[in-house]
């Protein structure tokens, strides 16, 4: 496992925050007013029963979802470049992004080649940190679910990049592979990487911070084109 | 039925058969082509172009038939599910398809002198070009799926749809070129004497010696591909029993 | 019988709810005729010689594009396996899912059909006949297409691969159809075709619902 | 709680079995010689590690995918009509089949239907039982992970049937819903239903029996049209 | 630079190991084009004055249903977040993926387009511009479709949508694509056309990525 520090190692240590963030999804206010701050090797856990939005504020993190109110920063920076911020992170949803037809290997380096360069020691490396070398030459089509789950998880060793956040990343694994991910969590924050997790379960991140978005319910619930009254619920 | 479908007892009879049908394609060939194409009658009205029709017809009778062939693999691996039969369907296929080309191309090139045209929407002509449409859906399909076994099954479900339809092409067809033109093929048909049949039933076994042996070429790769597969596969289990950790 | 009603009453309230739906593959028909008088050129002679046959294979094209998806929702979501799981007869289903289809959009097809016929200058004579011939002629279509829709569940390119293998059950239907308004047009009688028609379509009722079946019960395994 | 037990009553008590069973997949065999045996009021927990073949057995079980060898039988009459089958059981996997345009209620009522007949008091309780009756008017697509996957358990309560086959039902679930689910599962067996679950978590049935699929490793691989083999294998 | 490559490589290697995929396109072509004869009559000259136009429409037709799932898959499996999180300009992106699926699917509808003329009987002058026209106006015709497929990204019926959405965008390219074909056909220079068709294809370049990026964006919000 002394591979693994290697794979993560981030080239920019950084902090990460964000004040007064609101989100609308389907004309309701998910929440609002949320505030959090990470520092290099920093962890945050999400949580709140279903439905809180905790999906919802990874995708706000990443850039792709706008947020109604408030500002991100990076190194204390506001964030106005979705582009350059995206550089800076991964996502792992449940959405795995895995193409069928090709191999387990030909996925994974797909994705370091469009994000670093390629560089097969690292690709192996990171196959074998969720198990998956024996089937690196396999269709991805003939994974099962957890299988494929691991291949999406390899990608976050394949490219460094400081943010890690993470949608319910147990989700269909065994328990060794929760273990390397515990691992290749630890990892990653020991070389200054920071890691938001949203998750149900017994968390990956032992003593991360804990932000519970089911302090936001009951939901303010507002008119979806009324922009002031989502200033006003803050 | 079981004893047909075990791969081993297949490639048994199959290997017996492969010289026989390879010679026998070989020997056809070399004696029918000549005959065919130089010591056969010219036609008194077509001269040699009518040599063609050793090409043509043939072809267009080997197609119509691997058609059947191919439904009738594909219904037996439906039914009883043998896997062999399923095999013999998919090699089938792409051999059915060339033969079809081959009479589609030996007709457009002989329409050109004797009706001054490459195409005309003529019935027969019509109803093979349908039929070298249902050949690349079945190849289509078979190809399209992400699990080739999938791909087994809806392509055989496709050529037992096709096999229906092909009457209803021809007859509906033939009614339909009546309304516009007459049908154009009738007026070689009256002097095919004996000197025509024999280069003309020399082609028609060369060709189905040779597709016997290219269908048994095939069988026999399609088990050899799977064997590779499987073994590759193995290894990779061997390591699984390796690694207790996962 | 509940079953039939069930699926029939959501399909049909899905369609409803998305009304867009059957607006748009009227809209692809209504397009795709127009693009005619483009590319041939605009002389009305030539466009009311061409214009039953273009009304027809624009429909057949049409109707393909929508029966496209006609189970492949139902597949990815799952709702396919829970269909097979219910232990009720799948030609039924088929024949249910199919109806639904047919009612939101081929009825659709007929009724505006008309409309683009002036377009392309179609003969007074002919507009009777290319009714009737659709009206008759279209569940065949969505009948068949829904063998060819549920065999291609699961691949990649579905559309292409769709008109691929469909498109050539479809000839007798669009011979019959177009020969239909021909012989009207002409001053024949079209009951011939109009009999073949119908024919094809009993022919495709009691074919089409079980090779669906078969392919759709292979789909989920 | 105590209108669950009326929820999960069972019109066939019975026993369910199965005897050397075996499955291919992409040409290898997943699993061989496999017997289980359930009866009323029984669960069966299926374990191994990612890959080991749970969800593959669910789906023979459940008779969609066939099994390469062996037979199942239900009331020790084996069974050769997989539609009588069928509606012995239900089936829920990481497929959800709900329908974004429908509301809450809409697609649960079209389940009942099918399966059953309408019964409006049924669908309040159903709904009720996994915490959904507020949202039961909303439209589904506006609905988080979490409340799908429970709109999906929720359809096991809208139409009686002995035999329930879960695919990891804990996914994504919060903790009071994963305790709505324990205790569904508790009622249905007290009526005499069965219950066959996979899962990597803790597991919901506390007193079942564990088939453990990893014990299958090394698989025995064959030719894949080879019939005899197979038989050999078992 | 490597993002462009990269992304190139891959689709072609999908598209490779997927060669049916190709063949596809190109067999909806023929039989579409085939459908016409059946439609319109066997006759010749009939024939051979709309050819130049309904190859056009057909091959449009082609392109069209092909495109129709050219960012669906990667939008369904998540590939497109991903693609957008990359940090690489999206316009970028967008050309490598229209460019594979061009040289998969365009370059193949070009090859086979003299085979379908013979059979609709396209005088002989016609082959020439015919082939050039194609080769100025597919690019194009990919350009405008990968934005409609991107704004129809999530929708129950894209194709038809797709359709409804670019048939009328295409009618520019149509109508000097047909022009080209029937001036040379009757004596003329084709040059004017084909000239107008380049510039339509420079145009498309420049715009038609930045409209995709942007629709592909708002897809993944
Ligand atoms: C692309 C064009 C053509 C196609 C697709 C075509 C197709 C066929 C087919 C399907 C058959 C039926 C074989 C059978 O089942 O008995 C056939 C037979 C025949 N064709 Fe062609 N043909 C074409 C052009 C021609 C031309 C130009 C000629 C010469 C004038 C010709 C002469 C014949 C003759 C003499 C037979 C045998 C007739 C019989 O025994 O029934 N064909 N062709
Ligand atoms: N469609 C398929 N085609 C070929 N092989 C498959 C297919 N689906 C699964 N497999 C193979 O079958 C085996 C069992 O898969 P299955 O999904 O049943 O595992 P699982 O126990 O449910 O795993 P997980 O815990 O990851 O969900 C795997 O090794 C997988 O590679
Ligand atoms: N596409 C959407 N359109 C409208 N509303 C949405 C959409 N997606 C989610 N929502 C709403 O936003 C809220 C938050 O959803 P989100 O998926 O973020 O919850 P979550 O905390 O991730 O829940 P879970 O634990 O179930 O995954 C939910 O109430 C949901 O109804
Ligand atoms: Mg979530
Ligand atoms: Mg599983």
């Amino acid at each position: 496992m002394t591979g693994e520090t290697n794979l993560s190692q981030t080239t920019t240590a950084g902090s990460f925050s964000g004040a007064g963030l609101a989100c609308r999804r389907g004309g309701r206010l998910v929440f609002t007013g949320l505030n959090f701050k990470l520092t290099a090797g920093g962890a945050l856990v999400l949580r709140g029963p279903n439905g809180s939005g905790k999906t919802t504020l990874l995708r706000v993190m990443a850039g792709l979802t706008p947020s109604a109110a408030g500002t991100m920063s990076w190194n204390d920076k506001v964030i106005d470049d979705p582009d350059a911020h995206a550089r800076n992170l991964r996502l792992i949803t449940h959405l795995d992004a895995i193409k069928p037809a090709l191999t387990v290997s030909e996925n994974l380096s797909f994705w370091m080649t469009l994000w670093n360069k390629p560089d097969d020691q690292r690709l192996q490396k990171a196959l074998q940190a969720f198990d998956l070398s024996r089937l690196a030459s396999y269709p991805a089509r003939l994974l099962s679910a957890g299988q494929r789950h691991r291949l999406a998880l390899a990608r976050l060793l394949v490219a460094p990049a400081p943010l890690w956040l993470l949608d319910e990343p147990g989700n269909a694994l065994d328990t060794a592979s929760r273990d390397a991910l515990a691992r290749a969590i630890l990892a990653h924050r020991a070389a200054g990487g920071m890691v938001i997790v949203a998750s149900h379960e017994a968390t990956f991140v032992s003593d991360g911070e804990t932000l519970d978005l089911g302090l936001f319910t009951p939901k303010t619930v507002v008119h979806w084109s009324d922009d002031e009254s989502v200033e006003a619920a803050e | 039925m079981h004893r047909f479908a075990n791969p081993t007892q297949f490639m048994r009879i199959a290997n017996a058969i492969f010289p026989w049908a390879a010679g026998l394609a070989v020997v056809l060939f070399v004696f029918g082509l000549p005959i065919a194409l130089i010591t056969s009658p010219a036609d008194y009205q077509q001269g040699d172009t009518v040599r063609i029709l050793y090409l043509h017809v043939p072809a267009a009778i080997m197609a119509e038939l691997i058609y059947y062939a191919m439904a009738a693999g594909s219904a037996a691996f439906l039914i009883w599910r043998h896997p062999m039969a399923n095999l013999v369907a998919k090699a089938s296929a792409p051999m059915g398809a060339m033969f079809t080309a081959l009479c589609l191309i030996c007709g457009m090139l002989w329409g050109e002198p004797m009706w001054g045209t490459f195409w005309v929407w003529d019935a027969r002509l019509t109803s093979t070009l349908i039929m070298f449409f249902f050949y690349l859906g079945y190849l289509a399909l078979g190809d399209a799926f992400e699990d080739p076994e999938r791909g087994d099954r809806a392509s055989a479900i496709l050529a037992l749809v096709g096999v229906v339809n092909v009457p209803i092409i021809k007859f509906s067809v033939n009614w339909w070129n009546t309304l516009h033109q007459p049908a154009s093929l009738s007026l070689t048909k009256s002097n095919m004497t004996g000197d025509m049949l024999l280069p003309l039933f020399l082609m028609l076994g060369a060709y189905s010696f040779f597709y016997l042996a290219v269908l048994i070429i095939r069988v026999r790769s399609e088990l050899l591909a799977a064997k590779i597969r499987n073994a590759r596969m193995s290894q990779i289990a061997g390591h699984e029993a390796a690694q207790p950790a996962e | 019988m509940s079953v039939f009603s069930a699926l029939l009453a959501r399909d049909l309230r899905l369609a409803l709810r998305q009304s867009a739906d059957s607006l748009t593959v009227v809209a692809f028909f209504a397009i795709a005729t127009v693009l005619f008088p483009f590319g041939v050129g605009p002389e009305a002679n030539i466009l009311a010689r061409i214009s039953g046959g273009v009304l027809w294979v624009t429909a057949l094209l049409a109707a393909l594009l929508s029966l496209d998806r006609v189970f492949t929702v139902d597949y990815e979501d799952g709702t396919l396996d829970q269909l097979v799981l219910s232990g009720a007869p799948l030609p039924l289903v088929v024949i249910a899912k199919v109806l639904a289809h047919w009612l939101t959009t081929g009825l659709a097809l007929i009724i505006v059909s008309p409309l683009l016929a002036i377009t392309l200058h179609l003969p007074m004579e002919g507009y009777a006949p290319l009714l009737l011939a659709l009206f008759l002629g279209t569940p065949t279509v969505s009948l068949i297409g829904a063998v060819g829709a549920a065999l291609v569940l699961g691949t990649r390119r579905g559309g292409v691969l769709l008109a691929l293998l469909v498109l050539p059950l479809y000839i007798p239907v669009l011979i019959f159809g177009t020969a239909a308004v021909e012989s009207a047009v002409t001053g024949i009688s079209s009951d011939g075709p109009l009999l073949v028609l119908g024919g094809l379509a009993v022919l495709a009722l009691t074919l089409c619902p079980w090779a669906t079946s078969a392919a759709l019960r292979q789909a989920v395994e």
